[in-house]
């Protein structure tokens, strides 16, 4: 942890997103580390983001901190709320990933509204919590979490799935503020967030990582790459949260090529290992909330058992048939009416 | 806009359209019941082999979404006597796998194919990462692999029928939701490009979705504009067919390719480079992606962007024509 | 393992090993299953191997049955003969992989000289056991071996490092008979072995497909799913060797990236592991003597501890300044004395 | 026939040569004592980074043999401002990491560094699975990527320098071996070739080890056949030099690539290309590997094989001049 800081740079604070840009300091540059911040709220490139949400000149953008107040009940709105917005998103472009992503919704909810350490008005902060979304084929739970969270206006989930949108059904860094690297190809996250696990600890800072990856996704070998990488050095500030809810694009994953023992493939692989029902938010806030020390020497995987196509009746039964789809008119109508009595119950009830 | 919204080409949902959708699926049903070497392999893509898996249960082989693993353990199944059609998104099978392609199948000679589903811009919708637009580029470095672009469902036929035999690895890259060019199923010549229309005025090579957009423009070229275009179906990117490239160009010294594929190391370079051995002074010029970060849509609107369809194909040629807008 | 034979094929009965000949039989194609004899001992392809060893028209060529008869001073000198044999390879080229090769001596003599059913004379007889080098920077140790058997004449191995020459640093199949499949990518040959086990079931041949892997190998993604899928599979026919020397290229595995606990990986993944000690022949012999019948559900991963350099004292001390270099003269002198010795001493005593 | 033995450019024995040879690594440990967002990773040839590494033991991430992670968890780090440069064997790094390099680094803009060891035929001995001789066609397809490939030590020095603050990704392709081209650190502009020798005869333009041989062969053609040779070293394949190929074949008319990479894709493909777009009819050859299987052996063997000397330059270069053996 001892980087040394060869020279300084005039002016400019190069913070730790930003581009070399060479000239600027005479080609010498230094790692903006832990305790500093960073003047602007800005992107990962020369050609910024094309909306800044939530920043307003002057005032310090706010933090969400870790492990924010919430009732079970509200993330479990929270997640329905995000079904229900998928559906939308979904009807607008006119295809998309239902089951995949019904079967996260509790997951993200837990995350974005409690577990994860957020400047959602200076996305590019360098002590955010990361989150990668390995199976980036759900990012339309993830648009309206961000646009809420005020990462970009609520507008922007109008363009989804038209050309020249920031949004679209995978996620690109490049387009989007509040995503912190781009996916599509299956069993790439894993690696890219060993790599920023890494580099938190080479520059002292104390963010975590978190990667969401499909059960099917750790078909691909280089899941396994990353994952001796992670366990060969110790990366304790890395989370691995597999959305194991036992299929694949085109049926049961136990059928088409198994991953299981999943508890024991990871461990061996010199992982820490949780055993969890993902859709139940109050077993998975007190999973995120007991991680281990970002120093402590083990990489998390945090196994959600889930059900593919969660909270909608007619997807549970036929998961795979629903991976990529739209609904019938018909359909979506009873589809949302079947979500929405269930938030509206929940309203009711006492927390 | 119902058009515009992105087409469901693999889904459970609609079988039927779906297998009407899926010439390579029903070519592969029918070749496997003349041949017990072939099996079929795929990564997470049962769905495009509904029917050959209902014919041959045992010889369908699910490998998870893992393409590399894939590539390898189908050439050493080829050197057990089998004859693997690796069935894969475009994306996934190509680029993810082009050194196991090389090393395993092209090096060893091996009869593997690969029939890349979804090539180009067929999944725009998902994103750049799912765009297979180099993957011509990287099947044509392999010396041993024959590399195919069929331009309809009925040239699917063909292509993989009359490459069912060869030696050699085959890749045969899917355009997806084209329009009909043959009416019936034509006939190939290895590494030959069918002559789909004689003109003088305007050389129009496509393969893909290219070859369908240029009979079209050729029809409006001539009914609306008087211009006579010489269009080939430029099907054999591997090997390709220097004799018709040199014999057209030299009679209309203006040659237009046409294809779903980034502007390097595809058609409009196998055209650029020929033209430029055999030292002939042609006006070039592409329909094709730019080198630069692509758009994400669907892929209808993503045609439309990047000039790939009829009307784009039509100015581009009227360019050529009129010599104007040359680089 | 019902094939269908949909149509039989005038004249020429092709063979499971023959490249398609399309015209030749009108386009239908059957396989040739097990119990059935094809009439020519030939090659991979079109264009047969360089020369045929063994193979005396009229005469069937005969077949080394599994388990034959040796004795382990027997197979340690054999080892010792490879590994000088490999001395001297490596001086004529100018190059070469000392340590790696020395550490899969025993293995190599404990297969060819005993364990594998192999038919020499007919280099691609389809029920051959097929046995694939994946570590195939160890192919000095092979070539000799071949050779001996009459796979090739003894006079190939003068070629060796030339240009045009059959036997080179790494495998080729296209140019040496007896090689399963060429190598030189590390992590590809056990995708490929998995191939020909799966070949094996739907051929109805009782085959066994022997894999040798390096342990820095394993290192490669695509093994792991290689492993995912043999054991979803079932593949009792396939057997992996890890050459568990501890090192990869620049030094220890444990430092550079750690690959154990490796039976605990191994029977994750669904296989049945068994360790050893991969020096000592007796104990090889009797693991592979003891692998399970070819229908058995699960594929077999022998772990044979080694030590790199095994058998040249310098370089078991310096296992990573071997793993690529050339012996100075006055050194080669020491090294062959150092092996000749041992292999005098052995010939003396009793077994 | 000492120099027909193969070379170890990268093992311990001989520390001294090896960093002699080995000016990548000395570039790097220069590079990072002003940087501090440098990093590098390797699968398993930490060998090549001695001098990093004891001088920046915390700065060096060893990576098993495991490309395609190195390639995607380099992006990772890039994302989170390091500089990370990822030292490979050429084959393995770029052929078996092309999907990771492209969609992770290339699409992402992120300044990814590719430094790879042992291109084209350098590991000859160790067979054809360890050719890189399609890298550049494959890296030449990634739109926001800067490829070059520098002739000689003081050229690699150079390029790394000039390329390090670079926003986007950036490879290397490293030819060991080679003989010394320049006496000093020259000085490169942004995808442009400089010009080593003035002449109006015949164009020579080359890349890696074919500058060196450019340069030769100019000297034998001028003063054994009194032919006069336009020389260009050709560093810069991504963006290449648009402007120099047009200048120098204007004036010329004939123009011989030199690279140890196969004829298609690379420098041979780009100035055909270019030379096709500007309609200039002007006689091509190349010293390349040719499109089918390749013969294994030492490097030296191999060049002597495939016309990649001084004496198969010159040979091809008075083909050229003297119009014969034309294609
Ligand atoms: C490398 C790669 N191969 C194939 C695909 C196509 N694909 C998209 S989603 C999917 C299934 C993913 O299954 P899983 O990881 O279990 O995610 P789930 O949808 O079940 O959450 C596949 C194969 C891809 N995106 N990337
Ligand atoms: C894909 C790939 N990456 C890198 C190499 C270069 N390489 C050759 S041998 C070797 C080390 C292998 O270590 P291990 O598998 O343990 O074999 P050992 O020599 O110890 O038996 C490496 C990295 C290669 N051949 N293939
Ligand atoms: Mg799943
Ligand atoms: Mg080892």
């Amino acid at each position: 942890m001892s980087l040394r800081v060869s020279s300084d740079c005039d002016g400019a604070g190069l913070a730790d997103w930003s581009v070399p840009t060479g000239k600027s300091c005479a080609g010498k540059h230094r790692l903006v580390r832990a305790g500093k911040q960073h003047e602007r709220a800005s992107a990962h490139g020369d050609d910024s983001h094309q909306a800044n949400g939530g920043a307003t000149a002057g005032t310090p953008p706010a933090t969400l901190e870790r492990g924010r107040p919430v009732t079970d009940a509200e993330l479990l709105r929270r997640a329905d709320w995000i079904r229900l917005q998928t559906v939308e998103l979904i009807a607008q472009a006119g295809l998309g990933h239902y089951s995949s992503t019904f079967s996260s919704a509790e997951i993200f909810a837990t995350l974005y509204y409690h577990t994860l350490r957020l400047r959602p008005g200076e996305p590019d902060w360098p002590d955010r919590d990361r989150f990668l979304l390995g199976k980036g084929h759900v990012a339309t739970g993830l648009w309206p979490v961000l646009a809420d969270l005020g990462y970009y206006p609520k507008e922007w989930l109008k363009q989804f799935g038209k050309v020249g949108s920031p949004v679209n059904d995978h996620p690109n860094m490049k387009l989007a503020p509040g995503i912190d690297f781009s996916s599509g190809s299956l069993g790439h996250n894993l690696s890219v967030g060993t790599g920023m696990a890494l580099a938190a600890r080479l520059s002292g800072r104390d963010y975590r990582t978190f990667v969401l990856t499909g059960d099917g996704e750790l078909q691909e070998g280089q899941v396994w790459e990353a994952a001796m990488a992670a366990g060969h050095y110790n990366l304790g500030n890395l989370v691995a949260i597999v959305d194991a809810n036992g299929f694949s694009g085109s049926g049961p994953t136990s059928q088409a090529m198994t991953i299981e023992p999943l508890p024991e493939r990871f461990s061996a692989f010199g992982w820490a290992v949780r055993e969890v029902d993902g859709h139940d938010v109050a077993a998975l806030r007190r999973t995120f909330d007991a991680l281990p020390d970002s120093a402590s020497g083990q990489p998390v995987c945090v196994i959600a058992r889930t059900r593919k196509g969660h909270g909608v009746d007619m997807m549970e039964k036929q998961p795979q048939a629903w991976h990529l789809g739209l609904l019938t008119p018909d359909q979506q109508a009873d589809v949302v009416a079947e979500i929405s009595a269930r938030m509206e119950l929940a309203a009711g009830s006492p927390q | 806009m119902a058009e515009r919204k992105m087409v469901d080409v693999f889904s459970d949902i609609d079988r039927d359209t779906a297998l009407k959708a899926n010439p390579s699926g029903y070519a592969i049903t029918e070749l496997a019941a003349e041949d017990e070497r072939i099996v079929t392999l795929t990564a997470d893509l049962s769905n495009v082999l509904a029917e050959f898996r209902a014919a041959f249960p045992e010889r369908y082989i699910e490998l998870g979404i893992a393409e590399t693993n894939s590539v390898s353990l189908a050439a050493g199944m080829a050197a057990c006597g089998f004859v693997p059609y690796i069935y894969s998104m475009a994306p996934f099978g190509v680029l993810k796998c082009a050194e196991q392609l090389r090393t395993d199948a092209d090096y060893n000679h091996l009869p593997v194919r690969l029939v890349g589903r979804l090539s180009g811009l067929a999944m725009g919708y998902f994103g750049t990462s799912h765009y297979a637009v180099e993957d011509i580029a990287i099947a044509r470095m392999m010396a041993n692999t024959t590399v195919v672009a069929p331009a309809d469902s009925n040239s699917v036929l063909s292509l993989m029928r009359s490459t069912a035999d060869l030696p050699g690895p085959v890749y045969i890259r899917i355009a997806e939701a084209t329009d009909p060019v043959y009416d019936e199923v034509p006939e190939f010549s290895y590494g030959q490009w069918p002559r789909l229309r004689e003109g003088t005025d305007v050389t129009l090579a496509g393969h893909g979705m290219g070859v369908g957009l240029a009979v079209q423009a050729a029809r409006v070229l001539h009914d609306q504009h008087g211009v006579s275009a010489d269009v080939y179906d430029a099907a054999y990117l591997k090997p390709y067919d220097e004799a018709a490239i040199v014999a057209s160009a030299s009679r209309t010294g203006k040659v237009l390719t046409i294809e779903d594929h980034i502007e390097i190391g595809g058609l409009g370079s196998i055209v650029a480079e020929t033209v430029a051995r055999h030292k002939l002074a042609v006006d070039l010029k592409q329909a094709a992606l730019p080198d630069k970060d692509l758009e994400v849509g669907v892929p209808a609107e993503l045609y439309e962007f990047y000039g790939l369809t009829v009307a784009g194909v039509v100015a581009r040629a009227l360019e050529l024509v009129r010599g104007k807008g040359e680089n």
